[in-house]
Protein backbone atom coordinates (compact mmCIF):
# COMPACT_ATOMS: atom_id res chain seq x y z
CA UNK A 1 0.00 0.00 0.00
CA UNK A 2 2.87 2.43 0.84
CA UNK A 3 5.79 2.46 -0.67
CA UNK A 4 9.43 4.37 -1.07
CA UNK A 5 10.86 4.69 -4.37
CA UNK A 6 14.35 5.39 -5.02
CA UNK A 7 14.00 6.36 -8.70
CA UNK A 8 11.33 8.06 -11.00
CA UNK A 9 7.65 7.55 -10.13
CA UNK A 10 5.41 6.26 -13.02
CA UNK A 11 2.19 6.95 -12.58
CA UNK A 12 0.72 5.65 -15.47
CA UNK A 13 2.00 2.31 -14.27
CA UNK A 14 0.06 2.47 -11.15
CA UNK A 15 -2.99 4.18 -11.96
CA UNK A 16 -3.93 0.69 -13.98
CA UNK A 17 -3.32 -0.97 -10.58
CA UNK A 18 -5.80 0.83 -8.76
CA UNK A 19 -8.84 -0.69 -11.47
CA UNK A 20 -11.51 -2.31 -9.38
CA UNK A 21 -15.01 -2.91 -11.40
CA UNK A 22 -17.11 -1.55 -8.76
CA UNK A 23 -14.73 2.21 -8.35
CA UNK A 24 -16.64 4.97 -9.40
CA UNK A 25 -14.76 7.38 -8.11
CA UNK A 26 -10.72 7.76 -8.58
CA UNK A 27 -8.86 10.53 -7.02
CA UNK A 28 -4.98 11.07 -7.37
CA UNK A 29 -3.07 13.83 -5.94
CA UNK A 30 0.68 14.33 -7.21
CA UNK A 31 3.34 16.38 -5.81
CA UNK A 32 5.68 17.75 -8.13
CA UNK A 33 9.07 19.55 -7.50
CA UNK A 34 8.32 23.20 -8.28
CA UNK A 35 11.01 25.91 -9.26
CA UNK A 36 10.10 28.12 -6.42
CA UNK A 37 9.92 27.86 -2.69
CA UNK A 38 9.52 31.16 -0.44
CA UNK A 39 10.75 33.40 -2.58
CA UNK A 40 13.71 31.44 -3.55
CA UNK A 41 15.19 30.12 -6.75
CA UNK A 42 15.17 26.13 -6.38
CA UNK A 43 17.55 24.38 -8.66
CA UNK A 44 16.57 20.56 -6.92
CA UNK A 45 15.81 18.99 -3.97
CA UNK A 46 16.58 15.59 -1.77
CA UNK A 47 14.74 13.47 -0.12
CA UNK A 48 15.96 12.04 2.86
CA UNK A 49 13.73 8.97 4.01
CA UNK A 50 14.22 6.86 7.27
CA UNK A 51 12.64 3.77 5.48
CA UNK A 52 11.06 1.42 8.54
CA UNK A 53 9.50 4.16 10.12
CA UNK A 54 8.67 6.02 7.13
CA UNK A 55 6.47 2.74 5.90
CA UNK A 56 4.85 2.03 8.86
CA UNK A 57 3.54 5.47 9.79
CA UNK A 58 2.46 5.37 6.36
CA UNK A 59 0.60 2.10 6.11
CA UNK A 60 -0.82 3.62 9.56
CA UNK A 61 -2.36 6.84 8.24
CA UNK A 62 -3.36 4.03 4.93
CA UNK A 63 -5.06 2.11 7.19
CA UNK A 64 -6.84 5.48 9.29
CA UNK A 65 -8.09 6.64 5.74
CA UNK A 66 -9.83 4.02 5.32
CA UNK A 67 -11.59 3.51 8.79
CA UNK A 68 -12.77 7.09 8.18
CA UNK A 69 -13.42 6.82 4.71
CA UNK A 70 -13.89 3.63 3.20
CA UNK A 71 -12.44 2.81 0.05
CA UNK A 72 -11.54 0.43 -2.38
CA UNK A 73 -8.22 0.39 -3.11
CA UNK A 74 -5.23 3.07 -2.44
CA UNK A 75 -1.69 3.28 -2.86
CA UNK A 76 0.86 5.74 -2.34
CA UNK A 77 4.39 5.79 -3.41
CA UNK A 78 6.74 8.90 -1.84
CA UNK A 79 10.08 9.29 -3.46
CA UNK A 80 14.29 9.48 -1.30
CA UNK A 81 16.91 10.89 -3.36
CA UNK A 82 17.71 13.61 -5.46
CA UNK A 83 14.78 14.98 -7.63
CA UNK A 84 14.85 17.17 -10.32
CA UNK A 85 11.99 20.42 -11.08
CA UNK A 86 8.69 18.53 -12.12
CA UNK A 87 10.03 15.29 -10.65
CA UNK A 88 7.12 13.51 -8.74
CA UNK A 89 7.86 13.31 -5.29
CA UNK A 90 4.85 11.62 -3.66
CA UNK A 91 1.98 10.19 -5.84
CA UNK A 92 -1.49 9.08 -3.69
CA UNK A 93 -4.29 7.53 -5.36
CA UNK A 94 -8.11 6.11 -4.04
CA UNK A 95 -10.50 4.08 -5.92
CA UNK A 96 -13.55 4.43 -4.13
CA UNK A 97 -17.63 3.67 -4.98
CA UNK A 98 -18.02 7.37 -5.25
CA UNK A 99 -15.83 10.70 -5.34
CA UNK A 100 -16.78 11.79 -1.88
CA UNK A 101 -14.98 9.36 -0.72
CA UNK A 102 -12.20 9.18 -2.92
CA UNK A 103 -11.00 12.90 -2.43
CA UNK A 104 -11.03 13.32 1.40
CA UNK A 105 -9.42 9.83 1.53
CA UNK A 106 -6.94 10.89 -0.67
CA UNK A 107 -6.83 14.59 1.18
CA UNK A 108 -5.81 12.96 4.44
CA UNK A 109 -3.05 10.76 3.70
CA UNK A 110 -1.54 13.74 1.92
CA UNK A 111 -2.01 15.95 4.61
CA UNK A 112 -0.70 13.38 7.00
CA UNK A 113 1.73 12.19 5.22
CA UNK A 114 2.96 15.64 5.47
CA UNK A 115 3.64 15.96 8.90
CA UNK A 116 3.81 12.59 10.18
CA UNK A 117 6.11 10.61 8.47
CA UNK A 118 10.21 10.83 8.78
CA UNK A 119 10.73 12.34 6.03
CA UNK A 120 13.18 15.45 5.46
CA UNK A 121 13.66 17.93 2.58
CA UNK A 122 16.57 19.59 1.53
CA UNK A 123 16.45 22.45 -1.17
CA UNK A 124 19.09 23.11 -3.45
CA UNK A 125 18.88 26.64 -4.85
CA UNK A 126 19.89 28.49 -8.24
CA UNK A 127 21.89 30.42 -6.56
CA UNK A 128 23.97 27.74 -5.08
CA UNK A 129 22.74 27.72 -1.17
CA UNK A 130 20.87 24.73 0.24
CA UNK A 131 18.66 24.51 2.92
CA UNK A 132 16.50 22.12 5.12
CA UNK A 133 12.69 23.13 4.45
CA UNK A 134 11.10 24.05 7.94
CA UNK A 135 7.72 23.38 6.79
CA UNK A 136 5.40 25.84 8.60
CA UNK A 137 2.56 24.50 8.26
CA UNK A 138 3.28 21.03 9.23
CA UNK A 139 5.29 22.17 12.28
CA UNK A 140 1.63 24.36 13.32
CA UNK A 141 -0.25 21.09 11.99
CA UNK A 142 2.18 18.98 14.59
CA UNK A 143 1.48 21.44 17.52
CA UNK A 144 -1.86 21.44 17.09
CA UNK A 145 -2.21 17.84 17.17
CA UNK A 146 0.45 17.17 20.13
CA UNK A 147 -1.46 19.91 21.72
CA UNK A 148 -5.04 18.45 20.98
CA UNK A 149 -6.82 15.91 23.80
CA UNK B 1 24.21 5.05 33.48
CA UNK B 2 22.39 3.15 30.50
CA UNK B 3 24.55 2.69 27.28
CA UNK B 4 22.05 4.58 24.71
CA UNK B 5 22.73 4.37 20.67
CA UNK B 6 21.21 7.70 19.22
CA UNK B 7 20.76 8.23 15.71
CA UNK B 8 20.46 11.71 14.18
CA UNK B 9 18.84 12.21 10.74
CA UNK B 10 18.54 15.70 8.12
CA UNK B 11 19.33 18.65 10.25
CA UNK B 12 20.57 17.17 13.42
CA UNK B 13 23.00 14.60 11.93
CA UNK B 14 24.60 17.67 9.63
CA UNK B 15 25.00 19.59 12.36
CA UNK B 16 26.23 17.29 15.22
CA UNK B 17 28.70 15.29 12.10
CA UNK B 18 27.93 11.79 12.90
CA UNK B 19 24.73 9.81 11.77
CA UNK B 20 24.76 8.12 15.09
CA UNK B 21 26.97 7.53 18.67
CA UNK B 22 26.61 5.23 21.69
CA UNK B 23 26.66 7.14 24.78
CA UNK B 24 26.73 6.18 28.42
CA UNK B 25 24.16 8.50 29.75
CA UNK B 26 21.68 8.80 33.07
CA UNK B 27 18.63 9.57 31.29
CA UNK B 28 15.03 8.78 32.10
CA UNK B 29 13.39 9.99 29.07
CA UNK B 30 13.66 10.54 25.51
CA UNK B 31 13.33 14.05 26.31
CA UNK B 32 16.38 13.61 28.70
CA UNK B 33 18.24 12.49 25.08
CA UNK B 34 17.14 15.16 23.54
CA UNK B 35 18.27 17.94 26.49
CA UNK B 36 21.43 16.04 26.61
CA UNK B 37 22.30 16.22 23.49
CA UNK B 38 20.90 19.52 22.02
CA UNK B 39 24.73 20.78 21.35
CA UNK B 40 25.33 17.84 19.16
CA UNK B 41 22.28 18.23 17.45
CA UNK B 42 22.59 21.89 17.42
CA UNK B 43 19.02 23.21 16.62
CA UNK B 44 17.13 25.98 17.55
CA UNK B 45 13.57 24.11 17.00
CA UNK B 46 10.91 23.88 19.26
CA UNK B 47 10.61 20.70 20.60
CA UNK B 48 6.99 20.05 19.27
CA UNK B 49 8.52 20.51 16.04
CA UNK B 50 10.68 17.51 16.48
CA UNK B 51 9.72 13.95 16.76
CA UNK B 52 11.42 10.77 18.71
CA UNK B 53 11.82 7.03 18.16
CA UNK B 54 12.55 4.73 20.12
CA UNK B 55 13.51 1.25 18.92
CA UNK B 56 11.93 2.24 15.54
CA UNK B 57 8.75 2.83 17.18
CA UNK B 58 6.93 6.41 17.35
CA UNK B 59 7.49 7.56 20.73
CA UNK B 60 6.25 10.33 22.93
CA UNK B 61 8.82 12.66 24.68
CA UNK B 62 7.67 11.45 27.67
CA UNK B 63 8.71 7.81 26.71
CA UNK B 64 11.03 5.61 29.30
CA UNK B 65 14.51 4.79 27.60
CA UNK B 66 15.94 1.91 29.06
CA UNK B 67 19.72 0.42 28.98
CA UNK B 68 20.36 -0.84 25.42
CA UNK B 69 17.84 1.54 23.89
CA UNK B 70 18.07 3.40 20.43
CA UNK B 71 16.74 6.53 20.18
CA UNK B 72 16.42 8.14 16.92
CA UNK B 73 16.22 12.01 16.36
CA UNK B 74 14.00 13.96 13.97
CA UNK B 75 14.52 17.74 12.80
CA UNK B 76 10.93 18.91 11.36
CA UNK B 77 9.97 16.56 8.87
CA UNK B 78 8.55 17.84 5.03
CA UNK B 79 7.06 14.68 3.42
CA UNK B 80 5.33 15.21 0.23
CA UNK C 1 -10.09 23.61 -21.28
CA UNK C 2 -13.21 21.72 -21.09
CA UNK C 3 -13.86 19.25 -23.72
CA UNK C 4 -16.00 16.53 -24.76
CA UNK C 5 -14.29 12.66 -26.57
CA UNK C 6 -16.00 10.28 -28.58
CA UNK C 7 -13.03 8.02 -27.82
CA UNK C 8 -11.32 6.49 -25.25
CA UNK C 9 -9.50 9.33 -22.81
CA UNK C 10 -6.17 8.88 -22.61
CA UNK C 11 -5.18 10.18 -19.03
CA UNK C 12 -1.07 9.78 -19.63
CA UNK C 13 -0.77 11.68 -22.66
CA UNK C 14 -3.28 14.49 -20.76
CA UNK C 15 -1.21 14.43 -17.73
CA UNK C 16 2.21 15.34 -19.64
CA UNK C 17 -0.17 18.35 -20.95
CA UNK C 18 -0.41 19.92 -17.61
CA UNK C 19 3.34 20.38 -16.33
CA UNK C 20 4.43 23.41 -15.32
CA UNK C 21 7.50 24.70 -13.50
CA UNK C 22 5.88 26.49 -10.41
CA UNK C 23 3.21 23.91 -10.06
CA UNK C 24 3.44 21.92 -6.57
CA UNK C 25 -0.02 20.48 -6.34
CA UNK C 26 -1.64 18.31 -8.91
CA UNK C 27 -5.15 16.71 -8.23
CA UNK C 28 -6.65 14.36 -10.58
CA UNK C 29 -10.20 13.19 -11.06
CA UNK C 30 -11.68 10.40 -12.83
CA UNK C 31 -15.22 8.97 -12.66
CA UNK C 32 -14.93 5.13 -13.72
CA UNK C 33 -18.10 3.11 -15.34
CA UNK C 34 -18.88 0.77 -12.13
CA UNK C 35 -20.91 -2.51 -12.62
CA UNK C 36 -23.38 -1.55 -10.33
CA UNK C 37 -25.60 1.08 -9.38
CA UNK C 38 -28.54 1.43 -7.01
CA UNK C 39 -28.50 -2.68 -6.56
CA UNK C 40 -28.58 -3.17 -10.05
CA UNK C 41 -25.71 -4.55 -12.14
CA UNK C 42 -24.81 -2.63 -15.07
CA UNK C 43 -23.04 -3.84 -18.22
CA UNK C 44 -22.44 -0.52 -20.08
CA UNK C 45 -23.59 2.93 -20.14
CA UNK C 46 -24.11 5.66 -22.78
CA UNK C 47 -23.59 9.21 -22.59
CA UNK C 48 -25.84 11.39 -24.64
CA UNK C 49 -24.18 15.04 -24.63
CA UNK C 50 -25.38 18.28 -26.21
CA UNK C 51 -21.95 19.93 -26.90
CA UNK C 52 -22.35 23.10 -28.09
CA UNK C 53 -24.07 24.23 -24.79
CA UNK C 54 -21.57 21.30 -22.45
CA UNK C 55 -18.56 22.92 -23.88
CA UNK C 56 -19.76 26.13 -23.00
CA UNK C 57 -21.19 25.45 -19.45
CA UNK C 58 -18.02 23.20 -19.07
CA UNK C 59 -15.96 26.48 -19.64
CA UNK C 60 -17.97 28.70 -17.43
CA UNK C 61 -17.32 25.89 -14.44
CA UNK C 62 -13.55 25.87 -14.67
CA UNK C 63 -13.42 29.96 -15.00
CA UNK C 64 -15.41 30.02 -11.84
CA UNK C 65 -12.92 27.57 -10.01
CA UNK C 66 -10.15 29.26 -11.28
CA UNK C 67 -11.91 32.58 -9.23
CA UNK C 68 -12.73 30.45 -5.92
CA UNK C 69 -8.82 28.84 -5.94
CA UNK C 70 -6.33 30.24 -8.44
CA UNK C 71 -4.40 27.75 -9.86
CA UNK C 72 -1.96 27.26 -12.97
CA UNK C 73 -3.54 24.80 -14.62
CA UNK C 74 -6.27 22.76 -15.49
CA UNK C 75 -8.30 20.84 -17.99
CA UNK C 76 -11.77 18.56 -18.22
CA UNK C 77 -12.98 15.62 -21.08
CA UNK C 78 -15.82 14.08 -20.82
CA UNK C 79 -16.89 11.24 -22.52
CA UNK C 80 -19.89 10.63 -25.15
CA UNK C 81 -21.12 7.54 -26.94
CA UNK C 82 -20.92 4.39 -25.38
CA UNK C 83 -18.68 2.66 -22.27
CA UNK C 84 -17.45 -0.53 -21.03
CA UNK C 85 -16.86 -1.31 -17.06
CA UNK C 86 -13.47 0.34 -16.34
CA UNK C 87 -13.84 2.87 -18.73
CA UNK C 88 -12.95 6.55 -17.99
CA UNK C 89 -16.07 8.66 -18.64
CA UNK C 90 -14.43 12.24 -17.34
CA UNK C 91 -11.22 13.25 -16.46
CA UNK C 92 -10.73 16.25 -14.48
CA UNK C 93 -7.16 17.51 -13.38
CA UNK C 94 -5.75 21.00 -12.00
CA UNK C 95 -2.21 21.81 -11.36
CA UNK C 96 -1.61 24.73 -8.39
CA UNK C 97 0.92 26.52 -6.21
CA UNK C 98 -0.32 24.33 -3.14
CA UNK C 99 -2.47 20.97 -2.47
CA UNK C 100 -5.14 22.92 -1.32
CA UNK C 101 -6.71 24.76 -4.04
CA UNK C 102 -5.87 21.59 -6.39
CA UNK C 103 -8.11 19.76 -4.34
CA UNK C 104 -10.84 22.10 -4.15
CA UNK C 105 -10.69 23.35 -7.86
CA UNK C 106 -10.71 19.76 -8.80
CA UNK C 107 -13.65 19.00 -6.32
CA UNK C 108 -15.60 22.07 -7.40
CA UNK C 109 -15.40 21.46 -11.38
CA UNK C 110 -16.43 17.50 -10.57
CA UNK C 111 -19.57 18.95 -8.68
CA UNK C 112 -20.62 21.36 -10.77
CA UNK C 113 -20.15 19.36 -14.37
CA UNK C 114 -22.28 16.78 -12.79
CA UNK C 115 -25.08 18.78 -11.77
CA UNK C 116 -24.98 21.91 -14.86
CA UNK C 117 -23.91 20.29 -17.95
CA UNK C 118 -26.31 19.17 -20.46
CA UNK C 119 -25.40 15.81 -20.34
CA UNK C 120 -27.20 12.42 -19.90
CA UNK C 121 -26.57 8.67 -18.90
CA UNK C 122 -28.27 5.66 -20.00
CA UNK C 123 -27.78 2.36 -17.93
CA UNK C 124 -27.74 -0.76 -19.66
CA UNK C 125 -28.00 -3.93 -17.17
CA UNK C 126 -27.31 -6.90 -17.33
CA UNK C 127 -30.38 -8.59 -17.58
CA UNK C 128 -31.38 -6.81 -20.73
CA UNK C 129 -33.51 -3.56 -19.22
CA UNK C 130 -31.67 0.20 -19.98
CA UNK C 131 -32.54 3.35 -17.70
CA UNK C 132 -31.86 6.98 -17.78
CA UNK C 133 -30.33 7.83 -14.81
CA UNK C 134 -31.66 10.29 -12.67
CA UNK C 135 -29.04 11.23 -10.42
CA UNK C 136 -30.58 12.20 -7.32
CA UNK C 137 -28.22 13.88 -5.29
CA UNK C 138 -27.74 15.89 -8.63
CA UNK C 139 -31.11 16.84 -8.31
CA UNK C 140 -31.45 18.12 -4.88
CA UNK C 141 -27.98 20.22 -5.83
CA UNK C 142 -29.94 21.82 -8.65
CA UNK C 143 -32.95 22.26 -6.52
CA UNK C 144 -30.64 23.98 -3.62
CA UNK C 145 -28.52 26.07 -6.35
CA UNK C 146 -32.15 27.29 -7.82
CA UNK C 147 -33.68 27.98 -4.54
CA UNK C 148 -30.60 29.89 -3.55
CA UNK C 149 -30.96 33.91 -3.43
CA UNK D 1 -48.75 33.08 -32.31
CA UNK D 2 -45.04 32.24 -32.33
CA UNK D 3 -43.70 29.74 -34.78
CA UNK D 4 -41.48 28.11 -31.85
CA UNK D 5 -38.36 25.22 -32.72
CA UNK D 6 -38.38 22.77 -29.55
CA UNK D 7 -35.69 20.28 -29.14
CA UNK D 8 -36.09 17.06 -26.66
CA UNK D 9 -32.63 15.28 -25.18
CA UNK D 10 -32.26 12.12 -23.73
CA UNK D 11 -35.85 10.62 -22.02
CA UNK D 12 -37.07 13.53 -23.19
CA UNK D 13 -36.52 13.03 -26.79
CA UNK D 14 -37.43 9.14 -26.35
CA UNK D 15 -40.64 9.95 -24.98
CA UNK D 16 -41.63 12.43 -27.54
CA UNK D 17 -40.42 10.10 -30.00
CA UNK D 18 -38.98 13.04 -32.20
CA UNK D 19 -36.12 14.95 -31.21
CA UNK D 20 -37.39 18.54 -32.39
CA UNK D 21 -40.66 20.00 -33.79
CA UNK D 22 -41.59 23.37 -35.08
CA UNK D 23 -44.94 24.25 -33.14
CA UNK D 24 -47.27 27.38 -33.83
CA UNK D 25 -47.41 27.99 -30.11
CA UNK D 26 -49.60 30.83 -27.76
CA UNK D 27 -46.45 31.24 -25.53
CA UNK D 28 -44.88 34.18 -23.09
CA UNK D 29 -41.86 32.16 -21.56
CA UNK D 30 -39.89 29.18 -21.32
CA UNK D 31 -42.40 27.60 -19.28
CA UNK D 32 -45.02 28.06 -20.88
CA UNK D 33 -43.45 25.95 -23.69
CA UNK D 34 -42.29 23.51 -21.08
CA UNK D 35 -46.34 22.79 -19.75
CA UNK D 36 -47.85 22.93 -22.83
CA UNK D 37 -45.37 20.39 -24.74
CA UNK D 38 -45.87 17.92 -21.36
CA UNK D 39 -47.37 15.19 -23.08
CA UNK D 40 -45.13 14.77 -26.12
CA UNK D 41 -42.01 14.90 -23.47
CA UNK D 42 -44.08 12.08 -20.91
CA UNK D 43 -42.58 13.07 -18.03
CA UNK D 44 -43.41 13.04 -14.57
CA UNK D 45 -39.90 14.63 -13.08
CA UNK D 46 -40.77 18.26 -11.08
CA UNK D 47 -39.89 20.95 -13.32
CA UNK D 48 -37.11 22.13 -10.80
CA UNK D 49 -35.03 18.96 -11.70
CA UNK D 50 -35.30 20.11 -15.57
CA UNK D 51 -33.14 22.87 -17.39
CA UNK D 52 -33.80 25.14 -19.97
CA UNK D 53 -31.71 26.74 -23.09
CA UNK D 54 -33.03 29.27 -25.28
CA UNK D 55 -30.88 29.67 -28.70
CA UNK D 56 -28.38 28.18 -27.21
CA UNK D 57 -27.96 29.76 -24.08
CA UNK D 58 -29.06 28.37 -20.34
CA UNK D 59 -32.09 29.81 -19.24
CA UNK D 60 -34.36 30.64 -16.76
CA UNK D 61 -38.10 29.26 -16.83
CA UNK D 62 -39.15 32.86 -16.76
CA UNK D 63 -37.44 33.61 -19.64
CA UNK D 64 -39.06 35.51 -22.76
CA UNK D 65 -39.78 33.50 -25.53
CA UNK D 66 -40.10 35.39 -29.34
CA UNK D 67 -41.16 33.98 -32.69
CA UNK D 68 -38.65 32.16 -34.19
CA UNK D 69 -36.76 31.20 -30.77
CA UNK D 70 -35.38 27.57 -30.55
CA UNK D 71 -36.06 26.36 -26.84
CA UNK D 72 -34.05 23.06 -25.79
CA UNK D 73 -35.87 20.91 -23.39
CA UNK D 74 -33.60 19.06 -20.98
CA UNK D 75 -34.74 16.41 -18.73
CA UNK D 76 -32.40 15.56 -14.88
CA UNK D 77 -28.63 15.47 -16.14
CA UNK D 78 -26.52 13.24 -15.09
CA UNK D 79 -23.13 14.11 -15.92
CA UNK D 80 -19.47 12.25 -14.21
Amino acid sequence: MFSIAETDIAPEELRQQMFDPGAGGFCVFEGWVRNVNEGKQVKRLEYEVYEPLAIAEGEKVMAEAQQRFPHLKVYCVHRSGLLEIGDCAVWVAVASAHRDEAFKACRYIIDEIKVRLPIWKKEHYVDGDSGWVNCERCASVAHQHSAGA
Amino acid sequence: MKKITIRYFAMFRENAGVSEEVLDMDVATALDVFEQTRSRHGSSEPIGHCKVAVNDVMADWSASISDGDTVLLFPPVAGG
